[in-house]
């Protein structure tokens, strides 16, 4: 039966009507709260199960390690930043604003120090995006491994960027775009975090020094001061508590792209520099671990994305991959943003099997499991960006399964 | 530019010398020293082997570092392990193909509670004696910047990487190119053929803890309780 | 001297270099907090000064007052949930989810009633729109009352909505829309806010029967479970805490249309129904009650907003309205929603008279004090949209300013 | 709809009665009933002078309810004093334009701290007190549903009010019409004298509190530390 897994049902309402209509409650009969109970507002009490999570067992360390938004429980495509993914190295820090800086050396006329100040006062541009880990849906290269979507999918989140295009501080120190095709950012926290950057994407004016998040400041989990914004890249780029910029006519071969981020091919090499997040989409509810409580409409939805541009079409399918449906996007449709997806289905309490895929303007269409293993094998732990598949059963219980 | 006049100065050589401790493959930046694997193994033994494991060997805060190389790795620069299927996890000398990068980075990270303490001789030295437990470098070896390039040589999974690919957001190494996989996008009767064949048995659900209470508690639907507290 | 009423300038850096960076701090030498110190995470301890506030003496009770948001603080478009402005009537309540109905009665088929369950499985947008209370900028109509921008504009705030177009309710409940051309909102709380909403703008499915909020749920103090969204309408309208929809064929004369939210002409006539927050912006960086702390480039920066669509420009005067350039606008420019703007300055140390002028696609042109009282006189109290004028002393300092 | 079967539900008769409670300016809506200023006065200093004051005039937890209205303003259902630019505020009763509003109000959110706690009788025996306050209604009427139009007809601010307004988003009101205020285009050497002519005194800026800690610490700008805390 529809629902059999799940809490039971309300109790249908006695003939003359439901008493949560008829008996008015305290706060329709009563005096509520004053302004500014919270000069920082937090979320309802009923909402706390909405939060950001580990997954057991995942790493070995709390410091070297990553919480996950919990996607099945947002809506639109900004995330809260309270609920935003998080990946740590070697630990946060909530660093004094003032006595942070900003170095740009190497391939440039003079090396320049900035202080945040003076950060702040130069022309910024706001820009939403996702922001993507490398090894998003990481532990399900070789078969289902985790529950639910947001440990399959978690270590993704969206908001809204503020900051300094990076070429303008580049331009300040004189730096030489001709010989300096690479760029290394580089962190303030003990893991000093070090990636490079290709000189063509913060040419284009994409990549941001940036210090707002959603309207405010960046949160201390995720770079507060300053981070660096490179939309469509891997997360790890994204740079935090950046302290430093560096301009080379080398690739510097850093830990976290020659040894970590890097892809395994089933011949034994390792793919090294493998930045962008390639097209990818997840259905959010219905998702894994959730159980439908009744049959009849539901809206399917999920999000989509892609670090090569926007996205162009989702489809959805409920048969496992044999017919798909394009979905509804909700615009605007951004650059390397997360988009919002939804379709109609009407549940027939049979078993279903949910998958959506997502195409970009590159052209790119995002791959199922045996597409993306039959180049990949099933080692890389990073950029799986396979079909996601949801089983609901008849019971109304949806479970993460593959398909083969 | 004098269009942002006053934002910004120049910085001072002390200052680029405090920041600028990257180590490139071409060993731009590495600054001079040298370490012995003798001196390495007393560092490491003080101040690594709590975490790694005296061999290196330890998984109990992270990934094993030494491990899963041989003697013929070194001649080959490919580690064979990789190849296999069978072989369980990879140690970061499996991975590794430049040893600047294990400079860097033990320079700049290591030890994880006390970073960028190392002095750099003992930088050397611990790098070499990592090695030296890999069977990269032997016994008596004395590591310093004059000597790196030729370790560098010997690096197990040095011809073990590659940059073709198609996810690099610049123009080099041979520029973005094509995508090596490719979606399909068939909308109608589709050659898919739907049979689960990986699902979680239910004790790994619970692994994850009560999913009931890691969802909303309104909405069209709910998070499952955990097994055996299902209510019909 | 610049930036005199300024805190202390930091000290020059000693020849060698500066301390913050030749002397390694405890974060890049040490081990950080692990990843969900917090399940739901908060701003940095140094942003404590960013909060939302009352001005004093504006209510004689706190809980029908109101609370601003701190625009001269904030980036982007997007306000941060825990700092939307507030503005209760019987104070705010956190409610029961499970226990919120949802009515539809009055010119329909059948009277209706909803769950929060069932509105969430209906299909649902995600936009993002502008809020503003119909009384911000109310106390500046006669003269300047209040110092910083926080209280001359912070009714204001921006968000991603995510809902059901009230539309579909109607259509679900079989509304006679031919008849029933006004709508009536209830809220559920002690004031049981009502507002009477054109059909017009219900049809064209802008008008939301929202649970989401910046991703999340909306917060308590704006309306949790329910709220409705009325873009480009004054705030009143958004009935928090939304129980009730009613079709009719006459507007109901409710309170907060008829005796608040009502214009007082020179005549002395009431306008009534005035509801559209008309074309209007806001310089928040510089702005009143800030100090430059140097002379040199600064990018002025500000938010421009209009109930009648899309904002089309922006025009920025330095010299108290003498001359104007038109300003940079952030994209993307979306309907009856923020958009930022900004444009490049160099203050030369002399007094400036800082003003902003926004236009929308309908041909509108936000009006200078002059024009706006030529016409509605200096007693309206509501939809003061008025060109704002700060004015940079030499000594640094900005005060909010009328000019006449 | 057939497409959403199963969600929603018809209402009652009973839910719609217990929350249909809204009353128009034709008096859709309103419960018969009834309720003598006398009453009125007896409910009004039990329940809302303590907030209000005996007369309706306080304004300690709000403005006053009464006052400003005459009797040449029932006759003329013009309020004469919102006219006057000398006025100091403006009272509920000579802006309110229809009895139903003040009806429908106070039954919905008074008292403020027991909204919906008053019987129907009362809620019109309260209404004709306050307007008996304001010199509308005489000391001995009777308010009910009968007579309540001929009540409407008194009403001071009656002929007040207008909807001629382009800020209604539809088509009633006689449409969405052209705006009544226009701003300028000009963007060069425009007629405007700069002349400052209001601006808080210093210690009004005070009184909203130390500017300098309702401002980010870092940034191009700071707030302003309070007036003889300033730094030079
Ligand atoms: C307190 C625990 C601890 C100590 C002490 C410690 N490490 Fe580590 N080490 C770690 C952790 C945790 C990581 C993984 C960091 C990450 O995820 O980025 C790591 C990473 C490494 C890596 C990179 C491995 C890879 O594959 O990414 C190297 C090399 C390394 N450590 C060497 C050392 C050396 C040399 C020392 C002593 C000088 C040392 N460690 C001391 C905990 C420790
Ligand atoms: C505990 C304090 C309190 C009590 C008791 C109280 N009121 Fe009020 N009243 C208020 C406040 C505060 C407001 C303004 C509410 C708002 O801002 O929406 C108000 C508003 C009103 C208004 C609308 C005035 C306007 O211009 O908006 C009327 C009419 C009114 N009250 C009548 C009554 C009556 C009749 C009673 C008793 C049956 C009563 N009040 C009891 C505090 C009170
Ligand atoms: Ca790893
Ligand atoms: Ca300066
Ligand atoms: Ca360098
Ligand atoms: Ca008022
Ligand atoms: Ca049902
Ligand atoms: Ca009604
Ligand atoms: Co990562
Ligand atoms: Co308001």
């Amino acid at each position: 039966a529809a629902g059999a897994a799940a809490v039971a049902h309300a109790a249908p309402a006695p003939a003359e009507g439901d008493p949560d209509i008829l008996q008015a409650p305290e706060h329709t009969t009563g005096l509520g709260q004053p302004v500014v109970t919270d000069g920082y507002g937090k979320p309802s009490k009923y909402e706390a199960n909405v939060q950001r999570r580990q997954s057991p067992g995942l790493t070995q360390t709390r410091q070297a390690s990553v919480s996950f938004a919990p996607l099945q429980s947002l809506f639109g495509i900004v995330t809260p930043s309270g609920l935003h993914f998080e990946r740590h190295h070697q630990g946060w820090w909530d660093i004094d604003p003032s006595k942070h800086r900003l170095m740009v050396n190497g391939l440039v006329k003079a090396a320049k120090v900035f202080t945040m100040d003076e950060l702040m006062r130069l022309p910024s541009v706001s820009r939403f995006h996702f922001i993507e880990c490398g090894a998003n849906t990481g532990m399900e290269w070789g078969n289902v491994a985790v529950p639910t979507c947001q440990y399959t999918h978690g270590m993704l989140s969206c908001s809204e960027f503020t900051g300094v295009p990076l070429i303008t501080l580049l331009q300040m120190a004189g730096a030489d775009l001709k010989k300096g095709r690479f760029v290394l950012a580089e962190g303030a926290d003990g893991s000093s975090m070090t990636r490079t950057i290709p000189m063509e994407l913060v040419e284009s004016g994409q990549v941001l020094v940036a210090y707002g998040q959603n309207g405010e400041m960046l949160r201390p989990e995720n770079g507060y001061p300053l981070r660096l914004v490179v939309p469509g890249v891997q997360g790890v780029s994204w740079v935090k508590y950046l302290r430093r910029i560096e301009v080379g006519d080398q690739p510097w071969a850093t830990k976290d792209e020659t040894v970590h981020y890097v892809d395994l091919m089933p011949d034994g090499t390792h793919r090294q520099y493998t930045s962008i997040q390639e097209c990818k989409s997840v259905i959010t509810t219905p998702s894994g671990g959730q159980v439908l409580m009744d049959q009849g409409f539901y809206s399917i939805n999920g999000l989509a994305w892609s670090g090569r541009g926007k996205v162009t079409q989702v489809d959805v399918s409920t048969d496992g991959g044999r017919n798909w449906r394009a979905a509804r996007l909700q615009g605007p449709v951004m650059d390397k943003c997360l988009t919002r997806f939804s379709l109609d289905w009407t549940w027939d309490g049979k078993p279903a099997l949910l998958q959506s895929r997502a195409r970009d303007e590159s052209g790119y269409v995002q791959p199922s499991y045996r597409q993306l293993r039959g180049v990949r094998g099933t080692r890389s732990i990073y950029h799986n960006n396979a079909i996601q598949t949801w089983l609901v059963e008849e019971s109304g219980e949806v479970k993460n399964v593959q398909l083969g | 530019q004098d269009r942002f006049t006053g934002i910004g100065r120049d910085a001072t050589p002390a200052e680029v010398k405090a920041w600028d401790i990257d180590v490139r493959p071409d060993f731009q930046g590495l600054p001079p020293g040298s370490g012995s694997v003798q001196r390495g193994q007393q560092v490491w033994e003080d101040k690594c082997a709590s975490c790694h494991g005296v061999f290196g060997e330890s998984n109990s805060v992270f990934n094993p570092l030494v491990g899963g190389t041989s003697k013929a790795d070194v001649e080959s620069g490919r580690v064979a392990s990789l190849k296999r299927t069978d072989y369980p996890g990879r140690t970061t000398l499996m991975k590794v193909a430049y040893v600047s990068t294990l400079w860097d980075y033990i320079r700049r990270a290591m030890p994880w509670n006390a970073p960028k303490s190392l002095p750099v001789d003992d930088v050397y030295a611990v790098t070499a004696y990592l090695l030296n437990l890999g069977d990269v470098l032997p016994a008596d070896f004395v590591m310093s910047d004059r000597n790196i390039a030729e370790v560098q040589k010997r690096m197990p999974n040095r011809n073990g990487v590659t940059t073709r690919h198609a996810m690099w957001p610049g123009n080099e190494f041979g520029g973005p190119g094509k995508p090596d996989v490719t979606g399909s996008t068939c909308m109608k009767d589709c050659a898919t053929e739907p049979r689960v064949t990986s699902l979680l048995p239910p004790h790994a659900g619970d692994a994850h803890g009560n999913l009931a209470e890691q969802n909303r508690l309104v909405g069209p639907q709910r998070g499952r309780p955990p097994e055996g507290k299902v209510v019909a």
